[in-house]
Order: C-alpha cells, then structure tokens, then sequence
C-alpha cells in the first residue's frame, strides 16, 4: 500500500545507493523533482535504466552519482547532445560511465519482462546491428516451432521505479494520462515504487488513456506540483521547450554545469523546479 | 535565410525538404523520426499527401500536429492522435506487426549500402570515441517498415565510406543481406539530401545518384560523399518546390519555432 | 481501410469455407450477429478460435459447420455446459470436432505473439499439466540469461477476426470500451478483420478505457445494433442472462436445437436477433 | 431452503461459503474464479475483508460488485472496477507477475495432492470421455498467485482416488514437486466443503481433513471422499454461521438473482 509521504522522505527511505534505478517518462511525466531530491540527498553509484535518458539523467551524471547507465537513445530531445553524459563517456568525468545500450524496442521488451517476471523477453530485433556485440543482455533463441532465431532481452527490474503521475487518491492510487510511455512496465518490473503526483484528489476519474496503479502496487506517494518541470503534466503543465534549449549550453561546461547544480536543485531544500533558468 | 514571402528562392535545406515530403505521396502510414524526417512527414500531410498516418515511437498513432513537435512527445502529437498507445505496444503490435508502411530515419553516419551510425565515432587515435544518441527506434524501425527512407544533409562526414559502427542495418554489405537476416521490410530505397536523391542501384544494393536538385552538378555530391559514388544511367533532377510547397514548409516552421535552428543555411 | 458494409456482404466477402476464425470478446461485445450471418450463408470446415467459446460457438458447433476447435474454457458463463460442443467432443454429433486446448494465459500469448507477428510467446504456464501432451502447440524454450524453462506456445493468426464494438466513425475507425479482452490482439494477429457495431457517429470521441483500431486494419465495418446479443455492449445494451439460461434446455437436446436455430437464425434473413428466446 | 429471516438455520452450502469467505481474512488480493469461489470472494468483501481487492480474469482489477456476477464479465465488474486492464496484461503483469496472494478456485475433480481436473472424465469402457469446460485461468493462478484456495462440494464423484485428467497442478505427487517445477506460489492451503475444510499436511501434502463443520461427522466426510481421507491429529469445528455472515450471503444471493440454481439443497 502507498503511503502518501513528503519526497524528502520517500526518496531516503527508497533509494539508497547502488541501487538500479529507473526513472521513466516518455518525453511527457518525467519526474525531475524525484531525481533532483536524489541530488540533494547524494544518493550514488546509482545504475540508471531509461530509455531516453534526456537531461534528466545528464543531471545526474553530471552530479557524479551514476556508476552505470542502461539506455537506449541518450539525447536531448529536438536540441541534440546530452552535454553531461557524453563528457562521462567520452572522458570519465566526473566518473566513468558504464554503458548497457539497446534499441528503443529491446528496452521496452526487457520492461515487458521484467513487468511479466519472466526472465526474457523474445523481439525480431538487433538483426545486423552492431548493438549485440556491446551487450550481455542481448542474445538469442530459437522457436521451437518454425526454426526461427530472434533475440532475446534479459528481464530489467529496476530496485526502485520513480515516475510522475497527474492524481493519485488519499488511498495512493494513482491515474496518470496522455503519453504514458512505459511506466506501468516500468513500475510493475520494480521491487519498490514511488510516484510523484501533480495533486491528490478525492476520487480518480477515469480518463481516456489513463493508466491506474493501485495503491497496492506503490510504496509511496509523493504530492509535487510542477515535479515533471521541465517535461510536462498533461491537463496540469506544458512542455517548457526553452529550458531544453537553455540546457545546451548548461549542460556543455563543467563549471556553468556544476553551478546552476549548486544554485538550482542543492540549495533548492523548498522545491522551486525549474526557477532561474531561462 | 529566405524572406517567407519569396517563393522563387529557395534554400538547400529547403530542397531537401520537399522532396522528402514528396518521396511520402501514396504512403498510408509512416513512422516519423524526430528531426528532418517529421519536417517532412508534416509537410506531406499538408501538401502530397493529406492522409498520410504519422506514427511517433512516443505511442501516437495518426497525429495531426498544426506545427512542428520539437520532441516526439510534444503534447500535440497524443492530443491530435487517432490513438495513443503505449510504448511497448507500439514496438511489438504495430511496428514489429508490420503495420507501417514507411519507415522515416535520419543519420549520423551512413554508408554506400545505406547502414546507419548513430551510436560511436571514432575521432581517431588516442581519442576517445566521440558519443552519439544512439540507436532509439532505429534498428527495428529499418527492420520492421515495408520500406524505409532517409533524410539527412549531404557531407563526407555524413556520408562516409566506413561505417565506425553499424546502429542499423541498411542494405548490409549488398542485395541479399536483409533477406538472409530475415528483415521483413525492403530497407532503404531512398536517401534524400540538401543536394540530390540517393537510392539503391537494384542489382548491387549500392547508393547510386539518381536525382541532383536543381542547380547542383553531380561532381559537387561526389565532392560531399566519402566514397566514389556512382550515378545512375540518367540523372534527373527534382522538380523546385512549388509556391504552395513552399509556403506549407515555411508555415509549418513558423508555428513551430522548431529547434533546428540552423535549418536555413 | 475499412469498408462500411452490410453483415452479409462483408461475411460473404471476408469469410470462407475452411477458415481459421476468431470471433472475440471476452463475455461482453461477442459478436453474435456475425456468427448468425455465417450460419445462414453455411460457411462451413471452420476452424474456430476464442479464448472462451461460449454459447456463440455452441451454435456454429451445433450447425455442423466446424470442424476444429481453438479454446481454453468452453462453457456457458455461469449456467453450465455447452452440449452442443460437448455432444460434438463426446459423439461426434453432427460431425467430429478436433481439439487443440490451452489455458487462457496460453491462448492469451498466442493472440499476442500473432499480433505482435513472432512466431511464439513465453510464458510461465503449463507446468504439472497434462494440457501439453495433447496440444502441438505448447513447446518449451529455455532462458538464454537463467536457464528457466519456459513454455512456449505456437503463435495464433486467424485467416479472420470478427469483434463486436460500439462505435466506428464514417472512416472506419472504430472504438470499444468496456471489458475489452483480447480484442486489439486477435483484430492484429488477423489477415483479414470484420467489426459490427452499434452506430456510426461523426466523431469518436476518447473514452476511458477505450480501444482505438483505426481503419486501415481493418477491412469491413457493418452496422449491426444489438449485434452482441445476448452477450452486451456497455454503454448500450445489458446482458441478457435470462437468454443464456434459457439456452440450456434448448441446446441440450438435438431437435430443440435444430428448431431453434431454423427458427431464429436461418429464417432470420432480416436481422432480429434474440427475438423470441425467452 | 432457508428462509432468509431464520439465521440459526442453515444449509451445508451456505457453511460452505461462509467458511470460503473467513479463509479471505488479511488477504490484499484475490483472484476470483466463478461461481462458488465468487460467491465467497464477494461475501468476504462484505463480511471479513471489506478492502479485499477482487481480481476477475475478464480484466477488472478492484471490483466491487453489489450483487452476485453470473458472469466473469458481467458489466458491474468492470463498472465498479479501479482498473480495467486487458486480458494478456491481467495474466502476464498482474498473475504471472505475482501480484495476486490468493487464487480462489472450484473443481471438478480434486485429488488427494489437490491437483485439479477441469478438462474430462473417464466415463467407463467403451464410453467416450466427459467432456469438462477446461483449464480456463486455474493452471497460472494455481502457480503463480501466493497460495491458492479451493472450495466444491464433497462428494466421491469430485473427491476421487485418481485424476483422469491433471489440468492444474497442485501439489502433484507431494511435497517438493511444486519447487521442482519451479511455481512460485506455496499452492493449495485449504479446500473448503460442504462438510468441513481439508488442508495439505504439511509433512506429505496430502489433504488431512482439519475441521468440521457444525454437526458433520468425520465418517461422512470419509464417505465423500474418495481416498481413505486421514484426519489431522486434532479435528476442529467451525463456527456456526453469525447471524450477520448469514444475512450478508442471502442478501447477495437475492441481489444476485443467481442463476446458480441448486445452492440450496
């Protein structure tokens, strides 16, 4: 059962360090405030799952705290680079960065299974791809009907699954809506789950695209208006696309990089997401 | 940059553009990378091809966006959607199902067999590998699509004689590789630039230059290609974007503020 | 693209002697009015597909018109057996019926390998039964990453897939909502998808929990109101428990069958459904 | 049949049902079968359990019926429902995936390990078999929900000394045979009757009788049984039906206008 909490609380007693993590959201519901609580608190040696790690996650290697990364496309969305991860990678800075890389249709495969407990997931993917060679979580099988070989994907279950909802109930059931991505994979393949919510209300009502996770499934609810900036809620908030495009050039220095960190998400203890950045 | 009133000049990327639109006349579905191909996965609905499906790896099913997403989940595109469907669906029913007729990719890194980079680079010795998004939608994408087409701007830095890392397979090394894999789509039968038409020469699989834009010489895209590059028997040469074309273009850009901001060189 | 037709010239057009056909909807949406059109026109050597036959398979079983059966719960909800199914099991009345039996997460995964076109799918199912020893489509495959065996099933891919919803616009999408099955996955597994429906409006608008198919996978859309009875249509219609308890004695016995069928079927070249059950 | 005013008379069924419905106490979540195990899941929600999450393979996650479902898709299930979920996502996410703590489940044929048959009946030589509804979910919910509870009416035809068909495993031949076939769930704990409730052994997994309902004898239930039934070392008696237990279940069942005719002997 949920137990509606304050994110302070809810990130400490959750997420501890070297813990894999994965902190979904396609594009829309990606729950930055979890993640910048998760600086605050300077939970590391994190391995972070996500498919498109986005500035999120280039916040949180930036910050030193991710040993190892499993993706599959690392970019920020219609601006280009992810300034902070490409630096881990290509330089080991602040710390080497571990890779686990896949195409967009394995790692929602290793979801599904990780979602399903099974330990693999079966695609007709990866063919010719240099992707194979990387990884150890890729590999093959053979139908036992047709002869045919597919690849197979290991199972990812995350230790904790961190995502943004619009509504969760007083009971911690939550609804979220529009764009929902792979998060109930994402949540259902975890051993622990914490939500963030846009507000509580005293009834969910079902929505057209709504995604329900009972209470029963969530270890915690945390109320975070705003906690998806600078990706956005739908019905609550829109996409700030010129914090993206500030981002770049952020994100491209070490030292403008390790400022707005220090100004914006360590002293931020009262959460004011997403001020002073344009 | 073009003046939004001009429509008898016309930038390169311009060119690019509009054929990439028009290579989408009589496609029922796309799926749509970000980038140059929603550019012009848009300006197909709104000029060749009005009913043209675009599908985002997001979980959009037949968005109608009124201006360009800068992501592939910009709100608009579930907003205007036929459907929203979740991302795994998305992979395994309709992209992995076979539903989608064309397949819409930029590149990195491509080579004369149209395999794609968008993974590593190698910058050379004692440096480290230069990092790239890598892979996304792509590989099955290439895979999946009854065909795929491309769009990206013509340089010997794009277009390269090796690739340093195969994200996505094209035409492998020459006809017979899809099929040996069993890749069920066609692969690549067109590679659209700021300079020409690039497709597979039938027998061998090969990237030849079958169209030039217009005013550009055939030694100008051997120049920007990093392998010799062969022409087909006869090279055309694409029709200059209409008025209308044009204007649907520079409309859809206006109201997106698109983030590509060096798309008008 | 779907075509809006009537029930017999898309029955006539897209089913044919021989076929595998699934004709879905788990209790709720069953597309009775299809399986009508199909007995009148005397489609017949079927193979029949359906997670839960139900008393709309008893009736193409009993009118001699399959000749096998893919399932994995053949009774009627709640009230008991299906005798016409089980007098063609037990004597072969009026011709012999193969079997191929699953569990319903075995023929769940087989939808969703057919729609996702693999070859097979992985479950955890089937362990201690004797169901693989009759079925040649339950194999096995192990884990390439833990060594688990698992069962495989073999992928099912009807030649057509008949669903009852509620509504299509005059485009062809189409929309259900409600309990919504495996309907999606036995439409996509389908070469070939026929869809009756309540109405045609101008717009569909999103409802919670409802399934979009837009028309280009689909082929025909025939207007049928009420064309799930007696099963339902939420929003529309409510079950009439009253026919399925009625149709125990009436499907128990041979004549009484015959009589009915010839009755409020095959005389029924205008469709009233469920007319004069009770 | 009782009366529905008279609540210090009952009938064996409704002992049955009431005794299901206790063995839901503490459970969070429940995966109801139709019939007799619904009838209890639902009494539970009423009486012992009222947040009782009630599961149903149609697809509903957490409904709250008000009377009886004669159907497993009856539209109150998904109506009440605080999730409605597609049927391949109810058995891989939430059964597969463990979610589940209790499978509730009828029979028709049960054996001395709990093991189920649903599928055929030897009818005698030269008869050809009974034909059964079939597996239906119980072979996955028998695995893979926590522990898993029966409840049918005893009688030699459905307690039998062998299985002519094994559509569910429960404990197969004893202890160790669920490990070994890797189920993650512990199976079987309770198989509640008209005459008293069996539970496994824990030494053997063979189903001892342990209690006994208000004045039944250990000899009739032995005579219902089709195996020499052992018996545990104390034989306990259940607690008569409480006047609210009861009121409760017939307030079900006449809201429920249940078409399960011969609750009532």
């Amino acid at each position: 059962m949920a137990d509606i909490r304050s994110l302070h609380d809810a990130v400490a007693d959750l997420i501890h360090d070297g813990d894999t993590l994965a902190m979904e959201g396609f594009t829309h519901l990606i729950p930055y405030a979890a993640a910048h609580e998760v600086v605050r608190q300077g939970i590391t040696d994190l391995t972070l799952a996500r498919m498109t790690p986005d500035v999120i996650y280039d916040q949180l290697i930036g910050a030193g705290l991710v040993k190892k990364l499993i993706f599959s496309w690392g970019g920020n969305p219609g601006v280009g680079s992810l300034h902070r991860f490409r630096d881990a990678v290509e330089n080991g800075w602040p710390r080497p960065l571990e890779l686990d890389e896949h195409s967009h249709a394995g790692m929602a495969n290793r979801y599904v299974a990780g979602a399903s407990r099974l330990p693999f997931a079966v695609l007709r993917g990866y063919r010719g791809s240099d992707l194979a060679t990387r990884t150890d979580t890729v590999s093959s099988v053979t139908c036992p009907f047709t002869g045919e070989e597919l690849a197979a994907v290991a199972a990812l279950n995350p230790d904790v699954t961190v995502i943004h909802a619009q509504q969760a109930d007083h009971d911690g059931n939550v609804q979220l809506w529009g764009l929902t991505g792979v998060q109930k994979e994402a949540a259902l393949a975890a051993d622990r789950v914490l939500v963030t919510v846009e507000e509580i209300v005293d009834e969910l009502t079902p929505r057209p695209g709504g995604v329900v996770l009972p209470t029963w499934v969530i270890d915690a609810v945390a109320v975070v208006p705003g906690g998806a900036h600078p990706s956005y809620a739908t019905g609550y908030t829109v996409r700030d696309n010129a914090f993206y495009q500030a981002w770049d050039p952020i994100a491209r220095d070490r030292g403008t990089f390790a400022q707005w960190l220090d100004t914006h998400v360590r002293t931020d203890t009262v959460r004011t997401e997403g001020a002073g950045v344009r | 940059m073009t003046t939004t009133e001009d429509f008898t000049d016309f930038t390169r990327d311009e060119l690019m553009e509009v054929n990439a639109a028009r290579a989408l006349a009589g496609a029922r579905t796309c799926f749509v990378g970000i980038g140059l191909p929603s550019t012009a996965a848009n300006l197909a609905r709104n000029t060749v091809n009005p009913g043209l499906v675009l599908i985002y790896e997001s979980g959009t099913i037949g968005s109608k966006p009124t201006r360009l997403p800068l992501s592939i989940g910009d709100g608009e595109l579930a907003e205007t959607a036929d459907a929203v469907v979740p991302v795994p669906e998305m992979f395994n029913y309709w992209l992995q199902g076979g539903r989608i007729d064309v397949g819409f990719l930029g590149a990195a890194q491509v080579d004369r067999f149209a395999n794609i980079n968008t993974t590593v680079v190698d910058r050379g010795p004692d440096k480290p590998e230069g990092r790239l998004p890598g892979a996304g939608g792509a590989p099955e994408i290439a895979s999946n699509c009854g065909k795929v087409l491309m769009v990206l701007r013509h340089s010997t830095r794009n277009f390269v004689r090796r690739l340093d890392f195969v994200t996505t397979l094209g035409h492998g090394s020459g006809p017979g590789d899809r099929k040996e894999l069993g890749m069920p789509g066609a692969g690549p039968v067109a590679v659209i630039t700021d300079l020409g038409i690039l497709r597979p020469d039938p027998a061998t699989a090969e990237l030849v230059l079958t169209e030039l834009h217009p005013g550009i010489t055939v030694e100008q895209v051997r120049a920007a290609t990093g392998w010799e590059l062969k022409t087909a028997g006869t090279v055309g040469v694409t029709e200059p974007p209409s008025p209308a074309e044009l204007a649907a273009l520079r409309a859809l850009k206006s109201a997106g503020k698109s983030a590509e901001k060096d798309d008008a060189r």
